[in-house]
């Protein structure tokens, strides 16, 4: 191989290595171990403090293109929620978000779910609330006016949780499983801009990783508590959970993955590198 | 439910049919693209129809609770359809200069409030220069706080003084641009390897549809995987089938004359 | 108080904000100043690429993005059309093919608007044919599919993205840049303009996107108002080396009034 | 006269409502009436653009349709597309029908219907993610293209880029423990502050071109004729 066909292979080698690699692990998991970083432990944190009864407030906002990434990590919070006592209002203001939303409830709450017991006293799923940010707007004003029954149709004031629940004053945590617009910046704007600043409205984001570099001066500035930092994030919090509660550790053979697809990147680049850095050694102006 | 399994056969017989542009733009990607497009059309369609009879019609509010004010917009709206004439053409300015006045006006406020004030507040409020233990290592993981401050203002300053349009990048200035477009780079650099996560997660999340999902029946049970052999055979026959046919290529393209990298992106 | 709570600062600051933008807009409009603008490389390119594209006798691809009126991200699109006004201008002085893409169809009469009338101040108003606005259905993924396989199959010479762009932007510039065209790009949605900077030829980075259509119009008012946008960054930048040392200095006056 | 209804209209249309968006925003009290009622105005953005699906659908099969029936290029995709719009319309119709809420109240939502939701979540999510997912394949050749040591400026964007990949993967962790902290500290410091200024320009950009836009300089589909 010459040098400049170093500098220059063609992209379809590139896609079918990533193929490949990818695949490994998800076929046969490696178990390569994982460390906890800063931005999942306040999102764990966070939630650990709030005691028995605060409310919740999960927020739905993501499509199927992103479910990858945000399911596992609203579907681990919800379980943190459950088991810590907290009481839950889940909502969408992405009308693909609600049939997700309502199938990480049944997935937590049992797939009975709303016919539980604890639904409207523990519980509440308001489905999709339509407006986007102006609908994020009247529900932090005023609750009920947003959408004034549940996802399955039962009238808001008729369910105990929602009498306690009436405004933005009454949220103890919003988390917001956001991969767009809206999302996490109009929350911020809308809702806790409004309401008393982050003090008053704690946010913590399960994000896509593409999406987090973007919020980090809300995160500095604090409006913003902790970050799931996409897929990576839902592996930390899972295991965080999985120390201390025993939850099921499922997203292994993804994070594996995850570690080759790096490393394989990588890999290209030095690879890109060294051919660019012969070719330009050996006279021909690389272009 | 037998739909299910057409579902199931569906989804990974597109998902290998759209991988397989990667190869190249070929007659499968592209059957799948056409019918996308024109799904893709209706949902439009459809979600606009729900959010203008949610917003316009239903509720207490609106037309239904006998609030008949509503019509109004319903009627402006309609203004659009003056798009199909030559004559009337620029009627669709108004309902399309409502709309973009009452956006100015929420962006503009929305834009002050959280894009600049909270910006500038956060820099000089949350980023200690002074105070007990700033200038210590006690950030432990993350570096010395005081100074991570002192990047962060100087870093913010000099990169915006790279968006100046009307003072040259000169002198004492030019090295505050320069310095402001290392920052930049770095900025965009964490932005894309931070990224890389993402976008391989997503990839992963299909390679497990692709491995992990059955369909199960009291009798039989479908693997995902089991369709994926012929659906690429048949990107395979249509390979073959397109090498076999030479097609109408147009003409080479000269070499574009690529500028030196990222001195462009002045 | 007259003014909402928690929002003096801020009205303080939008008032301060636009009365620059206004002044040195009009002390620009009546020649009582004359700014200079620095070279914006991006937009330069948009001739060559044109240029290029004639002589290959290929076509122009164009985006806004996601670009709609709808949203809070409008002023993209808004900036987007009007690169387009002047790329179509420019293309049917050169007679070469640009075909634009619209994403959301409520700017799609806009851009018709825009189109036509760029023809028309070249001189060509019956070069232009709506059929070269192509609707792909206003979804993320089927439109950038759909672009993608346009590009691919027209083999454009020149992509150019203008707007608000979320994740397509490098599906877009990535295999965009193996049809062989000349990519330029730009947005203001910053978690994305990493991508345009690293796989397209030319990027427009934030506020160069909305600066570009004062500063191709060439018009003294505009390029007025640009100057007038330099007054307040000067006014940011002091305003935050005062608050750092204010606060260093335990003075919280100016932090105080931030919060009113 | 017709350039006063052309432009001169619009342009006061839209200044005005701009300027009433920003004084609700300051000075009218949250909950109060006059509040209330640009709340309203708001509420009406979804209404006053809906027809234009209506349009792009149009558009959308015309192109199509002359594209067949003057057997153009690729002209039997284009059967594709019309297909497609035809049965998903179909399943829409069907929805808007049958479409009940969970109060049994008949709202002819047709998103909001079970077909459409069903072809949504079963069918059209697929390709969804699937062209998603493609970004996996380009992130990596545009690293592998455009990751080079060309100049300083190109180094840094390589340097910061490589150490984020290391310290955001999983693995990163493990070869060292300072991987995931160096890039945490880059996400804190130097990409806050370039995203910072990069925040900062575009609100100073996007009011100042919505003032031009207000005023009427701003050449663009209201701009002035010449």
């Amino acid at each position: 191989m010459s040098t400049s066909s170093i500098a220059k292979i063609d992209r379809r080698y590139l896609y079918i290595l990533l193929f490949i690699v990818v695949s490994i692990p998800l076929l046969s998991p490696l178990k390569l171990p994982i460390p906890l970083g800063e931005h999942a432990k306040r999102v764990f944190d966070k939630t650990e403090s709030l005691t028995a009864g605060s409310v919740v407030i999960e927020s739905f906002d993501y499509g199927p293109s992103t479910r990858p990434e945000n399911y596992p990590q609203s579907k681990d919070h919800l379980f943190h929620a459950r088991e810590l006592g907290l009481k839950v209002v889940a909502l969408a203001f992405w009308p693909s978000g609600a049939p997700i939303g309502e199938e990480a409830l049944r997935e937590v709450y049992g797939s009975d779910f709303p016919d539980i017991p604890e639904y409207g006293v523990t519980v509440v799923y308001l489905g999709y609330v339509p407006g986007a940010e102006v609908g994020m707007q009247t529900f932090a004003d005023n609750c009920a006016t947003a959408k004034g029954t549940d996802h399955y149709g039962t009238s808001l004031p008729s369910l105990p949780l929602m009498q306690e629940v009436q405004s933005a004053e009454d949220f103890d945590l919003w988390a917001e499983w956001a991969s767009g617009t809206p999302g996490e910046q109009q929350v911020i704007q809308f809702v806790q801009g409004r309401h008393g600043g982050p003090s008053a409205v704690p946010i913590v984001v399960g994000a896509t990783a593409v999406s987090v570099s973007g919020m980090m001066n809300f995160y500095i500035s604090g409006q913003i508590y902790g970050i799931l930092n996409g897929l990576a994030g839902a592996g930390e919090y899972e295991f965080m959970l999985n120390v201390k509660y025993g939850y099921p550790y499922e997203q292994g053979p993804s994070l594996d993955a995850q570690s080759l697809g790096h490393v394989l990147i990588l890999a290209f680049i030095i690879v890109g590198n060294i051919g660019y850095l012969l070719t330009r050694s050996k006279g021909g102006k690389a272009k | 439910m037998i739909q299910d399994l057409f579902a199931l056969i569906f989804g990974v017989t597109v998902t290998v049919f759209i991988y397989s542009f990667l190869w190249k733009e070929n007659p499968l990607s592209r059957a799948v693209e056409h019918l996308f497009i024109g799904w893709a059309a209706v949902y439009t369609l459809a979600s606009m129809y729900d959010a203008a009879l949610t917003q316009g019609v239903w509720g207490a509010e609106r037309i239904e609770g006998g609030n008949y004010i509503w019509i109004i917009p319903i009627l402006i709206s309609l203004m659009y359809f003056f798009f199909f004439t030559k004559k009337y053409f620029y009627l669709y300015r108004y309902p399309v200069s409502i709309v973009v006045g009452i956006m100015a006006g929420m962006m503009i406020c929305g834009m002050i409030q959280s894009n600049f004030l909270v910006q500038i507040q956060s820099t000089a409020r949350d980023l200690p220069l002074v105070g007990a233990g700033v200038w210590d290592w006690s950030g432990g993981s993350t570096g010395i706080i005081g100074l991570n401050s002192l990047i962060v203002i100087i870093g913010t300053i000099t990169a915006l003084t790279f968006f100046f349009f009307t003072w040259e990048h000169k002198g004492a200035f030019g090295v505050s641009t320069k310095i402001g477009r290392y920052f930049l780079m770095a900025t965009f650099g964490a932005a894309y390897g931070s990224t890389v996560m993402a976008r391989i997660s997503l990839f992963i999340g299909r390679l497990r549809f692709l491995y992990e999902t059955t369909y199960e029946e009291p009798t039989y049970l479908v693997n995902a995987w089991y369709i994926i052999p012929i659906a690429v055979i048949c990107v395979i026959i249509m390979a073959l089938w397109m090498r076999s046919k030479p097609e109408e290529k147009p003409p080479e393209p000269a070499p574009a004359p690529k500028p030196e990298k990222p001195k462009s992106k002045g | 108080m007259i003014i909402n709570d928690g929002l003096v600062a801020s009205f303080v600051l939008l008032i301060v904000v636009v009365a620059e933008g206004l002044i040195a807009l009009f002390l620009s409009r009546t020649g009582k100043a004359h700014p200079k603008i620095r070279k914006i490389a991006g937009l330069e390119a948009i001739e060559e690429a044109i240029g290029r594209a004639t002589e290959m006798g290929r076509p122009i691809a164009y985006t806004t993005g996601l670009g709609g009126i709808r949203d809070q991200y409008y002023y993209q699109t808004i900036a987007g059309l009007n690169i387009l006004g002047y790329t179509a201008e420019l293309a049917a002085k050169y007679n070469a093919k640009l075909i634009y893409f619209p994403y959301d169809p409520t700017i799609m009469p806009m851009a018709v608007d825009v189109m036509e009338q760029a023809y028309l101040r070249a001189g060509k108003p019956e070069a232009f044919n709506r059929d070269n606005v192509q609707y792909l259905g206003g979804d993320q993924f089927p439109w950038a599919f759909g672009v993608l396989g346009a590009m691919h199959r027209e083999q454009t010479a020149a992509n150019i993205h203008m707007g608000p762009f979320w994740a397509e932007s490098l599906i877009l510039s990535e295999s965009g840049f193996y049809t062989g065209a000349i990519q330029i790009a730009g947005t203001a949605n910053y978690h994305q303009i990493a991508f345009f900077v690293v796989a397209a030829d030319y990027a427009l980075i934030g506020e160069e996107l909305m600066a570009a259509g004062a500063y191709l119009s060439k018009d003294p008012a505009q390029i007025g108002s640009l100057w007038g946008s330099d007054w307040a960054k000067i006014t940011t930048v002091a305003l935050l080396i005062l608050g750092v040392i204010l606060t260093a200095a335990g003075v919280t006056a100016l932090l105080d009034f931030f919060a009113l | 006269m017709s350039l006063v209804v052309k432009r001169y209209i619009p342009l006061a249309i839209t200044f005005i409502m701009g300027i009433i968006m920003v004084i609700a925003t300051y000075f009218l009290v949250p909950g109060s009436p006059e509040r209330y009622a640009t709340t309203l105005l708001t509420g009406t953005v979804d209404v006053i653009v809906a027809t234009a699906g209506v349009i792009g659908l149009i558009v959308l099969l015309r192109h199509h349709g002359v594209n067949i029936s003057r057997r153009g290029k690729y002209w039997k995709y284009s059967t594709i597309t019309i297909i497609g719009v035809v049965l998903y319309l179909i399943v829409g119709l069907y929805g808007v029908a049958t479409q009940m809420d969970a109060l049994g109240t008949h709202r002819y939502l047709m998103l909001a219907s079970d077909p459409v939701a069903w072809v949504y979540n079963q069918l059209y999510a697929h390709m969804d993610a699937t062209i998603f997912s493609l970004l996996a394949f380009f992130i990596a050749s545009a690293a592998y293209r455009a990751f080079r040591l060309r100049s300083l400026e190109a180094s840094i964007l390589l340097l910061v880029g490589a150490l984020m990949l290391l310290g955001r993967a999983p693995i990163g962790g493990v070869m060292w423990e300072g991987f995931p902290n160096i890039a945490t500290w880059l996400l804190n410091v130097p990409n806050a502050a370039g995203n910072r200024a990069i925040t900062i320009g575009i609100a100073i950009g996007a009011i100042l071109l919505a003032v031009r836009q207000l005023m009427g300089v701003e050449r663009g589909y209201l701009g002035p004729e010449r």
